[in-house]
């Protein structure tokens, strides 16, 4: 097959399939074939369809589990009219448990809720599994072998990513050891003056603030 | 834009609860403390759980965490959950934990401490490790959610397909399926000798489809076409055998005109209910 | 809106929608902008997109309800690949009556229902010569003159044999199962039967290989 053939199979496949294609499923699109393409072809042409999407309304991405045309974000205000429902929010809740999932894999639910301080509805890892963003990936040996949980390439694939790498960092947590000078108790007896302090000043300060608004 | 069911932002951090600012005595609860029962479900709904009410507490104070003001921060708490207590008691027990826990620090904090145990923990930095740790996660979950994603910055793109007529994949069949399946028809039926079939040979029947299908395109075939000389004596029996067979089963007829006249093969005289059993 | 956002708009939108756009609803995407495109002017921008198309693997036509991306005809058999499910596998009947047919042609269809014990459905002798494995050889001087089946040229190459010689004669089949265990495969409707007739047997050995599997 001709490069230019291959490309225009390419992003035909590319176009109509509903879902990102890896290298493996493109490669048996062609494994009827007499001469079958190489991987080094495919990703040749793959290049130049991205590069032929250059000021173009759509883009061809790469994402976790492969390449997929996709609307470019700055038409995303027109292009969403096409919809009637409103795209669906999450509750905080469940981006944080998302977040522990993500961060943290694998992770307990029990681990979850220690650090988000209360309990975790089945509601919100329900519906995780439901959109295949998380799964299970096994089982701690505690008492009661809870379910660890992991996220998914389809979770990459939602959220544009290619790999976990591009997760945005967590912030940096501050190490507490090194701040002990200012943690130094402060003594019962001191103990009203500096709140008293304290009131004063971002009494102040809060005044500051309110002004600048 | 994608926040949800936030807390109020910080603007309104000019009250500051029973307290002495620049001489004056507060005495009034400060109105933002104060949340009308009507707005409890609102008030539970905004915050995930007692460290993101401290969070918050803390925040709106412009505090930071590592100076953690017990004191205060344990007031307004015990005020929040107050109100909370009062009508869903079973979402505030979560928020009762972190009561005791805030009583608990405030209570060790107001003791007399000896001066030598200098390296005693602040009851405090439990409380401060898990609100970090819960700060973090709840920066990384806003993250998570200004991440472009399907659906909602971007859409896939999926077009129809031409029309065009799709062929049909047809089943795979493993070699060792169709002999297991002989196998067992055979077993089942009982009725075939093993040594039947192997003597028969399956090439006789094999030559007696293909002089068949010859005769279904000719019609009229000529015996001695039917033995290629290239295939050797074994072939040449095999032939011969499959027309004797199917002389036998009457598939065939063999005609000569006259003595030593070519011998013509043909099929058996069609029947008078040929017109409509033409199956194939 | 410049033409050339216009263009990236409709290109976004034609291939992000589900269906086919009409003018309409092409227009009621910029309805809440402040300049609207005119009609003409997104008649120009489609015809600019059609022309861009020009040799690629995709093409914007005007169908009845509108305008719609779709494959060319031409990548089309790559294309369908994607959607090409499983094949569905073949019955035992199906195996079973094209094995008589194998071993046996040239034969009737009443012979291999004498020997099967059952009536064979015309959608299996239907299947096989639609897959052209068997195929009519004559018919078989019998009131009722019923078409004789043999095995085809075309079973031979798919099995990859060059004459009927190389299938196992019956003492090899016998054999089969002694000589490799591991060959076993699953019998789906008539396992039950014979799995039984074992247990019968020698309930131990039937016992020994439930465990193994």
């Amino acid at each position: 097959m001709k490069d230019s053939e291959l490309k225009r199979v390419i992003e035909a496949s590319l176009m109509a399939a509903d879902s990102a294609l890896s290298m493996d499923r493109l490669i048996r699109l062609f494994e009827q074939d007499v001469d079958q393409p190489t991987r080094e072809q495919i990703r040749k042409a793959i290049a130049s369809l991205q590069q032929e999407c250059e000021g173009r309304g759509v883009e061809l991405r790469k994402v976790a589990s492969g390449w997929r045309y996709q609307t470019r974000p700055d038409v995303q205000p027109w292009v969403a009219r096409l919809w009637q429902e409103k795209p669906p929010r999450y509750s905080r809740a469940l981006l944080e448990t998302l977040s522990l999932i993500v961060y943290r894999q694998p992770i307990t639910r029990g681990e979850i809720e220690e650090v988000r301080g209360v309990s975790v509805s089945s509601n919100i890892i329900k519906t995780l599994l439901e959109r295949e963003w998380v799964r299970v990936v096994g089982h701690k040996e505690v008492p009661g072998r809870p379910a660890l949980y992991g996220s998914t390439q389809q979770f990459l694939d939602y959220f544009n990513m290619k790999s976990l790498d591009e997760m945005p960092s967590l912030a940096e947590l501050k190490d507490l050891d090194l701040m002990h000078p200012e943690l130094e108790l402060p003594r019962p007896q001191t103990d009203k003056k500096s709140s008293l302090r304290v009131v004063t000043a971002s009494g102040d300060l809060a005044e500051g603030q309110e002004t600048r608004h | 834009m994608s926040k949800t069911n936030s807390p109020p932002p910080e603007h309104l951090q000019a009250e500051l609860p029973f307290a002495v600012v620049k001489g004056e005595p507060i005495t009034v609860p400060p109105e933002d403390l104060y949340i009308p029962p009507d707005a409890l479900e609102i008030f539970l709904d905004a915050f995930e759980g007692p460290l993101d009410l401290l969070l918050y507490l803390i925040k709106r104070q412009n505090l930071d965490i590592v100076a953690l003001p017990i004191l205060q921060i344990t007031q307004q708490y015990m005020e929040y959950i107050g109100l909370m207590k009062e009508l869903r008691l079973e979402l505030a027990a979560e928020y009762l934990v972190m009561a005791a826990m805030l009583a608990e620090i405030k209570s060790r904090m107001l003791l007399p401490q000896p001066a030598v145990e200098e390296d005693e923990k602040d009851p405090r930095s439990e409380l401060i490790r898990r609100l970090q740790e819960y700060e973090r996660f709840k920066q990384a979950s806003e993250q998570i959610d200004e991440l472009p994603r399907m659906h909602r910055d971007t859409f896939g793109v999926s077009i129809m397909q031409s029309e065009y007529p799709i062929e049909r994949a047809q089943p795979d069949v493993d070699f060792r399926e169709l002999m297991v399946a002989f196998q067992e028809v055979i077993q089942r039926a009982q009725m075939f000798a093993s040594h039947h079939i192997q003597r028969e040979g399956l090439s006789v029947r094999e030559r007696m489809s293909g002089i068949l299908g010859m005769l279904s395109i000719e019609d009229f075939v000529e015996f001695q076409k039917l033995f290629d000389v290239q295939e050797g004596r074994g072939a040449a029996i095999v032939t011969f055998l499959a027309l004797l067979e199917l002389l036998k089963t009457r598939a065939i007829e063999l005609v000569q005109s006259k003595p030593f006249a070519p011998i013509y093969v043909k099929p058996a005289v069609k029947g008078p209910e040929e017109a409509h059993s033409n199956e194939g």
